[in-house]
């Protein structure tokens, strides 16, 4: 399956185009935007990535990202049916929106040097609502990684539970969970990305279950949505309630970082606890290199990234 | 005590039999009423059970005057200590807890606790389970771990609480925890769902070698309220939620997610708590006799195959 | 060394004797209040114990208590003197009026049956304060229950730090911890009981380092003491605040057993733990005693405790 | 800048050769002067910094410009990531960590943190570290374990933070499972008194195979006013506590409880920051190099040795 497709570069945008911010209402050129990995100009705000825009954000070569079971697809294990529309029709909708077959890419490809095993959940497919196809190739991917030990990345996303796939989908949180259980206790290294929204059982699996939790600005993140708590405690709550800044300081989440700096970010944290890959040197670093050249293994660990190769690039 | 709609004509025949079981003065021939009034509540109990709705049997797992967690450990243990608290920061009254004896074995039990009253429900915040709750238990599997219990675990929630408290304190993080522990647990799990079992603060507690429902509970993805305001997009559609959701036990055995179907007295364990807590530690006997031969890193692979597999039926490449 | 001296005996008082209980100020009889393990009988008040008679009350045959390092007392590493007071001299009037070498007591004995380790600490010794000495004979006490493989009991009872050990009593905190750390992971059982009052660097330590925690009702227990505490914030603390009840709800300590009951508790968790030792059957279990026989090793962990031995006598 | 009164002389000799250095339009002998001033300049430090009384050295620990932690970090390590919250209850601004790399090698660095001004001293708490700043140490500290990374610590509190809501978040609970979590720890660790080190706040990171306390700093069971409070019943006599407490480099080595004095430049790490820093790195390197070849389980039991050993000149049988 291609995962960059027609779609994809048409929504690039032709020059001279206007994006209207969600959040702030201000226009922007629509190809600045872009350049901008979808983060306004004018008010900072993060637009959600589909999954084909974060691989070509964080991979050194996208094209080259080998895919984990990309034709997997869902089939209706419930008889799902609301008002005479059926699930597998419902889906072929969404499948059709999106470009995509489920409301996850996943795979193996290289961040900054580093191999990893990669998931992207999109939320375009169905609000990235976690059904048995979700969770059974985010499991793939966890034994994919533990099979090479290899880092794992996932980007996270979702709106809750595939209420089509009923128990089948809450089940799907403990299958992922037991997944990582055997990943982490082979001591390998999960970091998790929390972007706009990451709720419920994703939150509560997967999404949570990592070593480092690096959260995108803005993003919702939580267990219950707003509007049930809203409905249930009968009043509004604060408007920057469960925003990944909220939960930073919570504790829950170790770093909040804006989407130009992600791709560097994860570079040098993969490689700090891992030593895999190269951290591109920050203006600060360098005026350290003499200490860091002088260790035995300094440069080894760290070879420079091929400079012709842009970093975090758009394709 | 609460009477369902359904539960009505059994309710007034229940009264008629005891009535006359204590009206020595009864003109006629007593017993031969008494064995009528029998006959004729068995009759109507089966009728009425087997034509309720899904979501008849949603209200009847919720049925205020059924056992809770501590009925049960009170009815089927012995030796039961309760502990305290999560060590971090606060002890949660909807998650209960600690050692006990069953049938003379040691064992760790936690279980969802509703409260009875108004006054206890408010305590225990309906059975809603803070994330004090969910490390509370954590912190008691690790000690069954250690000291080699195996884990009884009674499951009945309506769902995790829905408050901005909760989220501050990490609710998902409290919950995921607990399946990852509970994936690795070097010791048998029995899970038994005696209630209500919704969603990932059932899971919670939900994972282990044999999952158990007794037989007038439902385990949902969601409360049909909450399936029916996503799916319909009204909360009213609850009822047709009910019965898309496929959250009743033989629902459960098909899709290959529950195990055991634990029967229950007529009329529902709330009629008759030490009938239904006989067949209770009948099954939890079997369970725990059948999983403590077992060698460990087996049992702990094949726990991981049973959750491995859940849901492969439901995918296919195209 | 004799634990159980003139003095204790004498403490007991006569009958016809008065005591005036500190918290209600009420009187009862010193007999009374000495045969209910100096509980208030009007207001449940929880008087401190002292090591001799909390060993009394706690162990089946409290004669037969082994020492260990009874003899070992400190010396006067820092040189620490105030007002012309010597730290020996200090410590001369404690080991009078206390008759005690320091501040806590240690040995093996049977509790319900149970062979354990016990500590016990006295807080007429300098406040119950951790010096070099408490520090290393509740190491030594923890090493000998991870030899023996027995369960572990500390009551526990401190005003915090010795001052006048400076550092050295600092690092009690750090033995003791390192010595639970090889005794958890050698899969023991440790029940820590707090006493009034249970404080800075010992509930720091091995205090709470502990799988279950019991506590005295009203027992002060905590890191800050409360005059300090309201010095800072200036203002006074709620009356409750830092009792063994308040600790419980905040979910620090695991139960509040009264006095007359904690013998019993103590009997029960060794055996529901560990299966050592034989629990007094409650009446509600009699009921349900014929269940536990038909298990093929019911009898065998649970012996009867001979009857003719008075359960948490005193001595 | 902020000066102690035994500073002072100091002070203005500085400021005197300041001047003098600058000002080029200089009547005389001008380098023959500078001479001279750097000559009495450090012949005063000596003499001033050798007449120190414990007290004086107490101030000169709690020096308000004396680079903390943050600082060092930023001097002396490189690709720093600090990471955050302790995945329970909050994220504590005065107890800062995260991985980075020392001299090319991965280390996780954790420290107190103290705040420069009045406002980052609010935000920090004055240093003074809160049950989840505990907990978050040792989150850190079982990541490092799992992913090999020698731990650097660095002690600079005045005490662990002595509100109610530190006691009710289970203050002593959090110490206490550091003190157990170090002592098992499968990484080397190395420990730094950078500053203040005060009672059970700072053993909560202190906890190592080898313990190093910069020159101008101090270690003490309780803060000298804390223990005159205790002992003379007035915390008035906090300089006399401070004397008999023995919580010097040099009483700390006697005592067997400090490995390493590292030395700072004349005057103190606050006088000149990348000196202090040079000083710093270059013993880190040696303690990383020297445990970095050593086996794991006899590096753990030499740490358990040290540990247990503490004390044990204290003690004897009567
Ligand atoms: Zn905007
Ligand atoms: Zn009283």
């Amino acid at each position: 399956m291609k995962i960059f497709g027609r779609r994809d570069r048409e929504r690039r945008g032709p020059e001279g185009l206007w994006h209207t911010c969600r959040e702030c209402g201000e226009m922007a050129y629509e190809r600045e935007f872009e350049m901008a990995h979808k983060v306004c100009p004018k008010c900072g705000f993060h637009e959600r990535l589909s999954a084909p825009e974060r691989i070509a954000l964080l991979l050194d070569d996208p094209e080259a990202f080998v895919q984990i079971a990309p034709r997997l697809a869902t089939t209706d294990p419930l008889k799902f049916e609301r008002d005479g529309l059926t699930y597998p029709e419902h889906l072929a909708r969404y499948q059709q929106s999106s470009g995509l077959i489920e409301a996850v890419i996943c795979g193996k490809g290289r961040l900054d040097g580093a191999e990893i095993c990669l998931a992207v959940i999109d939320f375009r497919f169905l609000g990235a609502s976690m059904g048995a196809v979700v969770g059974e190739k985010i499991t793939l991917t966890v034994e994919a990684a533990m099979e090479a030990r290899l880092p794992l990345v996932i980007v996270n996303c979702s709106g809750g539970a595939r209420m089509q796939e009923g128990m089948l989908s809450l089940m799907q949180m403990a299958k992922t969970s037991a997944a990582l259980r055997r990943f982490h206790d082979a001591g390998l290294l999960y970091i998790s990305v929390m972007t706009d929204p990451t709720l419920a059982g994703v939150t509560a699996s997967f999404a949570s279950l990592a070593d480092v939790i690096v959260a995108e600005p803005g993003a919702t993140i939580g267990f219950t949505g707003r509007r049930l708590i809203e409905q249930i405690v009968k009043q509004k709550l604060p408007e920057d309630a469960q925003s990944a800044e909220f939960m930073q300081e919570h504790g829950m989440v170790d770093l909040v970082s804006p989407r130009r700096a992600l791709k560097d970010l994860l570079g040098r944290l993969l490689n700090l606890y891992t030593g895999a890959g190269a951290p591109v040197d920050s203006p600060a670093e360098e005026a350290e290199a003499a200490s860091v050249e002088e260790s035995p293994e300094g440069p080894e660990a760290a070879p420079k990234v091929d400079e012709s190769q842009p970093a975090g690039g758009q394709v | 005590m609460a009477t369902l709609e359904f539960e009505r004509e059994l309710v007034k025949l229940r009264e008629d039999l005891e009535e006359i079981r204590e009206d020595r003065g009864f003109k006629g021939d007593r017993e031969a009423r008494i064995s009528e009034l029998e006959f004729e509540l068995k009759a109507r109990t089966t009728r009425v059970f087997a034509e309720l709705t899904p979501w008849d049997k949603v209200q009847l797992a919720r049925h205020p005057d059924r056992p809770h967690a501590l009925d049960f450990i009170d009815l089927i243990l012995t030796d039961f200590v309760e502990m305290h608290g999560d060590r971090h920061f606060g002890d949660d009254p909807a998650v209960v807890g600690g050692p006990a004896k069953l049938a003379g074995q040691r064992v760790m039990v936690i279980g969802h606790q509703k409260g009875r009253d108004t006054r206890e429900n408010v305590r225990r915040n309906f059975g809603m389970a803070s994330p004090e709750g969910f490390r509370k238990a954590r912190r008691l599997m690790v000690q069954a771990e250690k000291f080699g219990m195996p884990v009884v675990t009674l499951l009945d929630i309506p769902g995790a609480s829905p408050v901005l408290e909760a989220e501050e304190r990490g609710q998902a993080w409290a919950i995921a925890d607990n399946l990852l522990e509970m994936a690795g647990l070097r010791v048998p799990i029995v899970v038994v769902v005696i209630g209500e079992g919704g969603s990932g603060g059932a899971l919670a507690l939900g994972i282990g070698d044999r999952i158990l429902m007794l037989e007038h509970t439902v385990y949902s993805v969601a409360s049909p309220e909450g399936a029916a305001s996503i799916v319909w997009r009204d909360h009213k559609f609850a009822p047709e939620a009910a019965a898309a959701l496929k959250l009743t036990p033989p629902d459960l055995i098909e899709l290959g997610i529950v195990d055991r179907i634990v029967p229950e007295p007529p009329g529902g364990a709330h009629i008759d708590f030490d009938a239904a807590a006989e067949l209770l530690v009948g099954a939890l006997e079997d369970e725990l006799a059948a999983l403590a031969g077992r060698d460990i890193d087996a049992l702990v692979a094949a726990r991981y195959e049973k959750f491995r597999s859940m849901g492969r039926g439901a995918v296919a490449p195209v």
